[in-house]
């Protein structure tokens, strides 16, 4: 105890300093607490109140992350809670995303039937997003074994109840169920691997020196032992292959803003994540007993070929898309491994992209829902020509999604394979090309079930039609037309988006 | 035009052309102003072939014997290469303009009064013209390109019509039938051009063949690459004269109204062929030549068997126009080659109008069929017979082609046909030995053209009606027809005569066309005891001929037209079964033969070769369908199962997951660590 | 605004016209879109007067030579320590672009006329309609290699819809089976977009550069890039320029289409609506020889002279094997299509001759097969239109019923089976003239192939005189019977319209080629000498 | 000691798995997940021992104790509401949702 | 002495894991559950860790399973007992799989962990010498108390909020509220 006594003051010193580099958490924090007791004390009165306020209080948040922008410039970061976070540019870029997408859910989630008609209030919902964006933001800064197993847990924990918060549904409960298992034996696997981690280096601290040294040390073989099982956690976050098996079910059992929750901000921050994690091994000339490049190439290749493979079975669209999502995976999976600063940066515009067109894709199918609840294929059939606009949206999208031109997902995967281009280049890596060509022969193979999307709405003919369920769903679509718009936009000038850019 | 000729030559140039482009314009007057059926069209038509005519007289006279006259402008530049558009004319172009116009004239008088009051009489001439156009641009344009291309067009205007009654099946399978056995020829012209100018890099048939520099380095070139364009030549010529093994297209061309056989298929587009080959006849190697000859000779012998026995009154004209087409190109390959064109002038003359004739019989013959509403076929020989007091000028004029025909003396076909037989003999002698068979051949096809050629006279002109046995009853009213079929009549029948050609009845070497070539190539000294040999052949045979012939048919015999011969029939009847035991009969069979070979093995081939080609496009449409597509039917239904296995994985299970799981990761890890 | 811009864009502008109209003034849509393709054909037949001729002016590898250039920065993508990936909107023509942009201006305004038929969802048909047009036209003028792959990708999906919604009965598995097939092709063509971008460097800004005519000078590649010349990368254990080449060529090839993978034609060809079959036949098919030249030849001519062998094998069996196919067709529209097949094949066999006649060729190949394949397939259209059957067993005897129509359509197929006097006889004469004189010339080709094309020719001839006798010829027998009789009117003037200049245009193009080639002449010596060099 | 505190935990770790895929029990699922966790404390806190300065290992076991715990609640509260609408908890007869 | 106390903690923790596996009995797995915890409870200790030992007691045994049983409780029993008719044999057919992975992972984890050689780990030797070693007499409660209120403040504050969330989502799930329409 003695001993520890004279750091205190250079601890508080550090925590003081910290403050500054920390404010858009602090806000969420706060943000968090208004929210939950605007909506204990008023919620019973004004259900929408506590989605306003987080709204706003989002839009604060996001604007506090900008102004982190200029503080931290490119190359610059800082240790923060006594090296517990690490705040650097490409976790502020991130921020930003995870910020804007999560303002896109909370604005999304009322307007999902299923979920609105919720009889217990959607108030609760709003503090746990909340919540969990705090946890997606110390995900993205987290450079502490700790601190990294918190933030994991408290998004995942926070993933398991918005699953699982319609708790009058079968397919909700089912979904929540089978995440919430899944996830706990990621999780338990994931910190038994971080406790041999700790073990083997003695400190919890990965970009500690000693770290890195420690494990060296170690016979390759315990440590890779370890190194997996923590990717196992990570992976179940991104659900790559074979941590993907719940994506299917758990997308399609959770109400539509919740699987346009998961499909994109834990991704995000999950591979934000991983590049704070990978980078003490990556950048560490002396370490070879993991070869992660090859890992995760490995995984990447898999992963785009089942992901896409297994879709094109799928009648059900938000599986469709769930499976989708598991391909996109794959894809980010190719822009890690170039492990470069401008891969990291591909990475980011192509998540970015990616998660926007993902939820407007499940906003259409809220939509559709909606209107006249179609859930599959085929109930889609011939609706493209009653409903020309979401229709014409929804195509946008999909071709957003497949990375065609003239779409920002088209602009994503070029700047991918460009960046893998340029480390193949370099370092020509046989795993790197077959990325490249897993990458490319996928895209048609994807291009084979999203184009059912289209197929039926606009080809198949239909001639009994469900009757619309007449609600008003005008901002949807307008927000949906705002998607599709913002996508053609930055696909054709896809600069827009250079921000991002680290 | 070319700046630097003098204004006469230019003026003769222009003449030329405007006689090629006056049947143009009738045509498309024709097609596009005149009303239908319009009687306007079948004047308007004749008066520009007319015109031509006098064009190309004019023409003639300014050309034949001086030196020739070419004129070239640029037509378009590919990269470096310029291609012109020009005429060349020389003595072959403007004695082939001449007898085109001269022959085509007749014809379009003729159709007029033969088409009358059909419902698709202006289109007729409309085609007709444009037949007429393509031939007269053939014969002159300098360039290889444009030869070709007016090559293909004679075949599109035969094509045309030939299927002119398209109502007709058998019109309409025939007009297929010449496009595409034509086309083979086309093809086979097309890839002989192209090598030739893959090595001169020149289409221009001035500078490739008026040129001793090219005779020269066609004489030193790598001999494959020259006789390689020269076959291809060679079968071009053979497809459009209708040559063995080409040559069935020709009988069945005759679906169309016979003034077309008569103009095309008779006179001028099948003699395109051999003129032709008179075109490049320097390029052909002696190896070509040989073929040439074998073929030509071939042909001729096999034809004429073949018009033995037929009975349709055009298709015996039409194997005698293959027999015929086949002396001259057995001409041309023992170097006959000024008696070939003296032959190709005359025959067209006396076989355009001997087809004539048949048009004005068989026109007759379907009037009478018509009226009496009688089941018979107008050109069957069969149902004719003593038709030659009711059409007497029909019949003298036939009477006049087919001695033409036969080489009778007095007529152009005697000049022609003996110069041939003469420099065969010469050239059979040079060579020695086995070649003698080439001339025997000749001569005896030429004793078998007087065969079928009396043989159909008979039947048509003499003896009683076989209708009238039929039918007792029935008065013969048929006649031989508006002045618009006996004036073309007389006037070919005049041109079928010697005087035209020649000053000497007897001496080919006299005929001004064989001495306008002449000197071109081989100048061939035939002063020797062949041509009395020939002459004699000729004059002995036709009695015999004609004698066992009359005993052939001597049931219908009427005394009146064979007195004079019934002395010498004295021996009738040894001869009877000499001829008809030893050489009738097996000539017959012969001709049966060939005529079976004819229709079953050749056509049978050729419609194995289509058949193969519809064959293998079944087969290909099969590869299309369950290999090719059933390769990518086979590659999206590997995706489809292994997603499919992908997806078996998702049980809906969660500890399955959790297990699978498991065992990925441990697997992942063994293999990571252990391999 | 630049001309070719305003060429590109003119149809999206009346796009968004028709889009904003109100559904009730559907049926002028159609005359909007028929502005819209004549005011495009008038700027390009502008174009074409105005074009320059002469060596100063012939392009392929010369960006000065370019004519109606306009270069203006488009996108900058940051890419951190590799700089900025900067991508031009750089929009130009010589004289390979000339021509197909006129050409397909044309089609256009034919499709555009063949439009009538369509009698459903007439908004969505024309909107997409106008964007397929600009993608087109986008695709013939773009000189940097991601402006065209963006348009050449922009093609697809209108073509989807086109034709999945207006097809006919299979238009689903059609509409899926060309989507798939073309973006088959263009995804690997991205790799070696950007693998190109990071191997070639333009000289004026040190940057690496999408620009194709830069791509196409040896000395612009990085030493050590993947694509470049010196320091060969090993791809998939082959050069990774031949790699290059082969994906590039797989792209295309699919376009074109070359055996054996076309079978994406037939079936997209048969089920599109009459405009549609029109635009693929004689517009799209030509993208991919155009890339062909533009692209594959004009960025790896080095390998393209060494596999050419093989691709005029290729061709020469597209040419062959598509006659075949067409030999046994049942289906009016199929044969076309496979004819399409087999008349392509005579653009792969000039291009792969690589000598100025057989490019020359290929090119006057492309044009007259644009209008010509327009033309057969807006006559099959007519007759479908009327009684809604395409079989030739089912008709006889149309040549008394329809008398103009059997004369266009003697036209059309005499004119597609090389009859002298129409462009196709110039154009596949001058593809076998480079095929022939290959092997004199650069010894690339042997001569046998010259003449397996000839056979090609005589094949032609035979499919379509089958068809014309099968179909147009004796009695008049249908199987519809006296139904059908009072259905299959003779053409009216609208169709009249159409095809009397297309007619004459094919029949000008035979007579005076030199319309052609006067344009393209300096850019094919250009190419050629470039591609020898 | 440290070796031997490992080896049970690494029993710990597999008993854990084990229940997680045999049991038929959501709760016994359950309890196997707090085993691997308890696994994984034991690790921590092994190690722990000799990181006196920092003291990750303890802390870190008791944050892990805690998040175990609340994770059990939520875990729990699932299953509850499992019960309720399918009657069962047993994780291989809730497969409606599945390809 | 003290080793004999930790083998039979350690075999106690074993064995009674494995009771927890073999038990059909959901009330009897939860028990052995219990034990084990307590068990655990006692290798803290041995590890010098009483501050962790007590926690894992009040928060797991006094909270998790707690909580177990109330859910045990609230589900019907009589499903629960048509479960454990399944089959009475620790090995069966079906658990053959799951017995091969966690065999499989037993193999790998003990190997793996010899391997790491633990005791002769670098950074342990260090400690050991630098005296950075909790020894017996250690009071580590305060020394806990100032790292969470320094260096792990973060995680500390975090988990506040982390654990207000999981109130109330699971308040949320758990709580009955009739429909309002």
């Amino acid at each position: 105890m003695n001993n520890l006594i004279h750091h205190i003051p250079a601890q508080l010193d550090d925590i003081l300093k910290s403050m500054p580099w920390f404010v858009p958490e602090l806000g969420l924090s706060i943000l968090f607490l208004i929210v939950f007791l605007a909506d204990l004390i008023a919620g019973k009165k004004m259900a929408g109140l506590a989605r306003t306020v987080s709204i706003i209080g989002m839009l604060v948040v996001l604007f506090t992350a900008l102004q982190q922008l200029p503080l931290v410039p490119v190359g610059e970061s800082h240790f923060v809670f006594n090296g517990m976070l690490l705040l650097h540019r490409t976790s502020v870029c991130f921020k930003l995303v995870i910020d804007a997408l999560a303002i896109l859910v909370l604005i999304y989630i009322p307007w999902d039937k299923a979920l609105r008609a919720h009889f217990k209030g959607l108030g609760d919902l709003y503090s746990i997003i909340i919540a969990s964006v705090l946890g997606l933001h110390l995900m993205l800064m987290a450079v502490n074994l700790l601190s990294i197993y918190l933030a994991v847990e408290m998004v995942s924990i926070a993933s398991y109840l918005m699953v699982a918060y319609r708790s009058d549904t079968q397919t909700t409960t089912e979904a929540g169920m089978k995440y919430v298992l899944f996830g706990a034996v990621a999780s338990a696997i994931m910190l038994y691997g971080i406790s041999l981690l700790y073990g083997f280096s003695g400190t919890l601290d990965i970009f500690a020196d000693s770290f890195i040294q420690n494990l060296i040390h170690v016979s390759p073989l315990s440590v890779s032992l370890a190194l997996v099982l923590v990717m196992v956690g990570i992976g179940f976050k991104l659900s790559f292959v074979p941590m993907h098996f719940w994506v299917p079910d758990v997308y399609q059992g959770a109400a539509t803003p919740v699987t346009a929750y998961l499909s994109t901000l834990p991704k995000i921050a999950g591979l934000g994540m991983l590049i704070n994690f990978l980078t003490p091994f990556v950048f560490s000339t002396s370490w070879a007993a993991f070869d992660f490049r090859l890992l995760l190439s490995v995984v990447g290749v898999i992963t785009l070929i089942v992901g896409n493979i297994a879709a094109i079975w799928q009648t059900n669209i938000k599986r469709l898309l769930a499976y989708s999502s598991i391909g996109h995976t794959g894809f980010a999976l190719m822009a890690l491994v170039t492990f470069s600063e401008q891969g990291i940066s591909a990475l980011l515009f192509y998540l970015a992209v990616y998660a926007i067109a993902n939820i407007g894709a499940l906003m259409l199918c809220s939509y559709y829902v909606n209107k006249i609840g179609a859930h599959t294929l085929d109930s889609y059939k011939g609706v493209g020509l009653r409903y020309p606009l979401p229709s014409v949206c929804f195509v946008m999208i999909l071709i957003s999604l497949a990375g065609l031109p003239v779409s920002a997902g088209f602009n994503g995967k070029l700047l991918v394979f460009s960046a893998v281009y340029d480390v193949y280049q370099h370092s020509p890596n046989v795993w790197l090309l077959a990325l490249l060509i897993t990458g490319a022969a996928t895209t048609v193979i994807a291009l084979f079930y999203y184009i059912k999307i289209p197929l039926y709405l606009f080809l198949k003919k239909n001639d009994h039609h469900a009757d619309d369920l007449i609600v008003n769903h005008k901002y949807l679509l307008i927000f949906i037309c705002v998607i599709s718009a913002f996508l053609l936009l930055t696909g054709v000038f896809p600069q827009m988006l250079n921000f991002l850019q680290l | 035009m070319n700046p630097t000729l003098p204004h006469t030559d230019t003026l003769t140039i222009q003449l030329a052309i405007v006689a090629v482009l006056l049947p143009l314009a009738a045509s498309l007057l024709n097609l596009v102003l005149v009303k239908s059926q319009s009687k306007v069209s079948g004047w308007l038509s004749s008066f520009a072939i007319l015109g031509s005519m006098v064009l190309s007289v004019l023409v003639f006279a300014k050309v034949w014997n001086q030196p020739a006259l070419h004129a070239q402008q640029l037509w378009f530049v590919v990269g470096t290469m310029q291609v012109d558009v020009g005429i060349w004319l020389n003595n072959l172009s403007v004695l082939m303009l001449l007898l085109v116009t001269a022959v085509a004239l007749p014809v379009h008088v003729y159709s007029i009064a033969y088409l009358k009051g059909d419902d698709k009489y202006t289109r007729y001439f409309a085609y007709l013209s444009f037949f007429c156009f393509a031939m007269l641009a053939l014969v002159i344009v300098d360039n290889l390109v444009l030869l070709y291309a007016f090559w293909e067009l004679v075949g599109f205007a035969s094509y045309l019509l030939i299927g002119f009654w398209f109502i007709r099946e058998k019109a309409v399978l025939a007009n297929k039938k010449a496009f595409i056995m034509n086309r083979i020829g086309d093809v086979a012209l097309l890839t002989g051009i192209l090598l030739l100018y893959a090595d001169f890099h020149t289409f221009n048939l001035v500078t490739l063949f008026d040129n001793h520099a090219t005779a020269a380095f066609i004489g030193t070139a790598d001999n494959y690459w020259i006789t390689l364009p020269g076959a291809c030549f060679l079968i071009g010529a053979i497809a459009k004269s209708a040559q063995f093994p080409l040559h069935t297209w020709l009988p069945d061309a005759m679906e169309g109204p016979t003034s077309v056989s008569a103009l095309i298929h008779a006179a001028t587009m099948v003699a395109a062929g051999i003129f032709l080959l008179a075109r490049v006849y320097v390029l052909f190697s002696p190896n070509v030549l040989m073929v040439m000859t074998i073929i030509g000779c071939f042909t001729a012998f096999m034809a004429a068997t073949i018009a033995l026995t037929q009975n349709d009154l055009k298709r015996i004209l039409a194997y005698s126009t293959i027999s015929q087409l086949g002396f001259m190109m057995m001409a041309m390959g023992v170097g006959a080659y000024s008696s070939a064109l003296l032959h190709l002038a005359a025959h067209a003359f006396f076989k355009c109008l001997l087809f004539l004739s048949a048009g004005v019989i068989i026109h007759e013959m379907q009037h009478l069929k018509e009226k009496h509403n009688l089941d018979i076929d107008p050109q069957d020989i069969n149902n004719m017979g003593g038709l030659g007091k009711y059409m007497p000028v029909t019949f003298i004029t036939c009477i006049i082609a087919s001695l033409a025909l036969i080489g009778f003396p007095l007529t152009s076909g005697c000049l022609s046909k003996d110069g041939i037989l003469v420099q065969a003999f010469l050239w059979a002698d040079n060579k020695g030995g086995f070649y003698i068979i080439i001339p025997v051949m000749g001569v005896l096809t030429s004793l078998l053209t007087i065969f079928y050629i009396s043989r159909l006279l008979f039947k048509v002109f003499l003896g009683k009606s076989r209708l009238k046995a039929v039918m007792p009853a029935w008065h013969i009213e048929a006649h031989d027809g508006s002045p618009l079929f006996k004036i073309p009549m007389i006037f070919l029948a005049l041109c079928s005569l010697f005087p035209l050609f020649s000053t000497n009845p007897f001496e080919y070497e006299h005929s001004w066309i064989y001495r306008g070539f002449a000197i071109a190539v081989h100048t061939v000294s035939a002063l020797d005891y062949h041509t009395i040999v020939l002459l004699s052949i000729n004059v002995l045979v036709i009695p015999i001929a004609y004698f066992a012939y009359s005993i052939y048919v001597k049931q219908k015999f009427s005394f009146k037209t064979t007195s004079l011969l019934f002395k010498i029939s004295f021996n009738e009847w040894y001869i009877d079964r000499f001829y008809h035991r030893i050489i009738v009969k097996d000539i017959l069979r012969i001709g049966d033969l060939t005529k079976w070979l004819d229709k079953n093995v050749l056509d049978g081939t050729i419609h194995l070769f289509a058949n193969t080609g519809v064959a293998i496009g079944k087969l290909t449409v099969w590869t299309d369908k369950y290999i090719i597509d059933g390769l990518i039917t086979m590659l999206t239904l590997i995706i489809k199962q292994a997603g499919n296995f992908v997806r078996g994985f998702q049980t809906g299970r969660v500890q399955n997951y959790l297990f699978t799981m498991l065992l990925v990761i441990v697997v992942i890890y063994v293999l990571k660590t252990f391999i | 605004m630049n001309i070719l811009s305003l060429l590109i864009f003119l149809p999206v502008l009346f796009g968004a016209l028709i889009l904003v109209l109100p559904e009730g003034l559907r049926y002028i849509y159609r005359y909007i879109t028929l502005l819209a393709t004549l005011l495009q054909l008038g700027l390009s037949v502008w174009l074409y007067i105005a074009f320059k001729n002469g060596a100063g002016y012939a392009g392929v590898a010369n960006e000065g030579q370019y004519q109606f250039v306009e270069k203006v920065h488009w996108i900058a993508l940051n890419l951190g320590s590799m700089g900025k990936m900067q991508i031009d909107y750089f929009v130009g023509i010589d004289g390979i672009s000339i021509m197909l942009l006129l050409m397909s201006s044309v089609v256009m305004v034919i499709a555009a006329l063949a439009s009538w038929e369509i009698n459903k969802n007439h908004k969505g048909y024309f909107a997409l309609f106008l964007l397929l047009d600009m993608a087109i036209t986008g695709v013939f003028c773009s000189l940097d290699f991601f402006l065209f792959y963006i348009f050449y990708e922009l093609m697809l999906l209108p073509l989807y819809f086109l034709i999945g919604i207006w097809g006919a009965a299979r238009r689903e598995y059609a509409a899926i089976k060309f989507f798939l097939f073309t973006l088959f092709g263009s995804v690997f063509m991205l790799l070696v977009m950007v693998g190109l971008y990071f191997s070639v460097k333009d000289p004026a800004t040190g940057a690496h550069t999408f620009n194709i005519i830069q791509m196409m000078n040896p000395a612009n590649y990085d030493k050590d890039s993947i694509f470049g010349f010196i320091g060969q990368h090993m791809l998939l254990g082959l050069p990774a320029r031949t790699v290059g080449f082969m994906v590039l060529f797989v792209a295309f090839a699919i376009k074109i289409p070359v055996v054996p993978l076309h079978t994406w034609l037939p079936d997209a060809h048969v089920e599109s609506p009459t405009p549609i079959s029109i635009i693929l036949a004689g517009v799209l098919l030509k993208v991919g020889g155009y890339g062909m030249l533009r692209i594959c030849f004009g960025i790896f001519p080095e390998v393209a002279t060494s596999y050419a062998f093989w691709i005029g094998l290729l061709g020469v069996i597209s040419i062959l094997y598509g006659a075949f196919n067409a030999l046994a067709q049942r289906d009016l529209k199929r044969l076309i299509a496979y004819s399409s097949v087999s008349h392509m094949g005579f653009v792969l066999l000039g291009i792969a001759s690589q000598t100025t006649e057989g490019v020359s060729g290929a090119m006057m190949q492309m044009v007259s097969h644009g209008f010509l394949s327009s033309m057969l397939f807006f006559l099959v259209g007519v007759i479908y239109y009327r009684v809604h059957d395409r079989d030739i067993y089912s008709f006889r005897g149309l040549g008394t019923l329809m008398p103009k129509y059997t004369v266009f359509i003697m036209i059309a197929f005499f004119a597609s089976l090389g009859l002298p006097g129409f462009s196709a006889f110039i154009a596949e004469a001058f593809s076998l003239i480079g095929a022939f004189n290959s092997h004199n010339f650069n010894g690339l080709l042997p001569a046998w192939m010259g003449m397996c094309g000839a056979l090609g020719i005589l094949l032609s001839a035979g499919y379509f005189l089958w068809t014309l006798q099968r179909m147009f010829f004796g009695e008049t027998k249908l199987k519809g019977g006296e139904v059908w009789k009072l259905a299959l009117v003779d053409i009216s003037s609208r169709e009249m319209l159409v095809l009397v200049p297309l007619s004459l245009l094919t029949l000008t193009l035979g007579i005076m080629p030199s319309l052609v080639f006067v344009k393209i002449n300096d850019s094919v010596l250009a190419f050629v000498q470039f591609i020898h060099k | 000691m440290l070796t031997y505190l490992l080896l049970i935990g690494a029993g710990l770790f597999c008993i854990g798995i084990f229940i997680v895929l045999s049991k038929r029990n959501a709760i016994q699922v359950l309890i196997g997940i707090e085993l691997i966790l308890n696994a994984a404390i034991l690790n921590l806190v092994a190690f722990g021992k000799y990181d006196k300065l920092n003291n990750g290992g303890q802390t870190f076991a008791l944050f892990a104790i805690v998040l175990a715990g609340a994770a059990a609640a939520v875990a729990l509260a699932i299953i509850l509401n499992v019960y309720k609408q399918y009657k069962t908890i047993d994780p291989n007869a809730v497969d409606k949702l599945k390809d | 002495m003290e080793q004999i106390v930790f083998f039979v903690l350690g075999f106690v923790v074993l064995a009674s894991a494995l009771t927890v596996a073999a038990s059909k009995n959901l009330v009897r797995s939860i028990f052995m559950f219990f034990v084990t915890l307590f068990a655990l409870a006692g290798l803290y200790v041995f590890a010098l860790a009483d501050f962790v030992a007590i926690t894992q007691v009040v928060i797991y045994v006094g909270g998790v399973l707690v909580l177990m049983l109330f859910a045990f409780m609230l589900t019907n029993k009589e499903v629960l007992n048509n479960l454990q008719q399944g089959s009475k044999r620790f090995i069966s057919l079906q658990k053959l799989p799951a017995l091969l992975v966690a065999v499989l992972f037993l193999l790998i984890l003990v190997n793996a962990i010899i391997k790491a050689q633990p005791d002769n780990l670098a950074w342990i030797q260090a400690s050991a010498q630098s005296g950075n070693v909790i020894s017996p007499t250690d009071n580590m409660v305060p020394n806990i108390g100032i790292s969470l209120m320094t260096r792990y403040l973060l995680p500390f504050e975090a988990v506040s909020i982390f654990l207000m969330m999981a109130l109330i989502g699971a308040a949320h799930l758990a709580r009955k509220e009739e429909h309002k329409f």
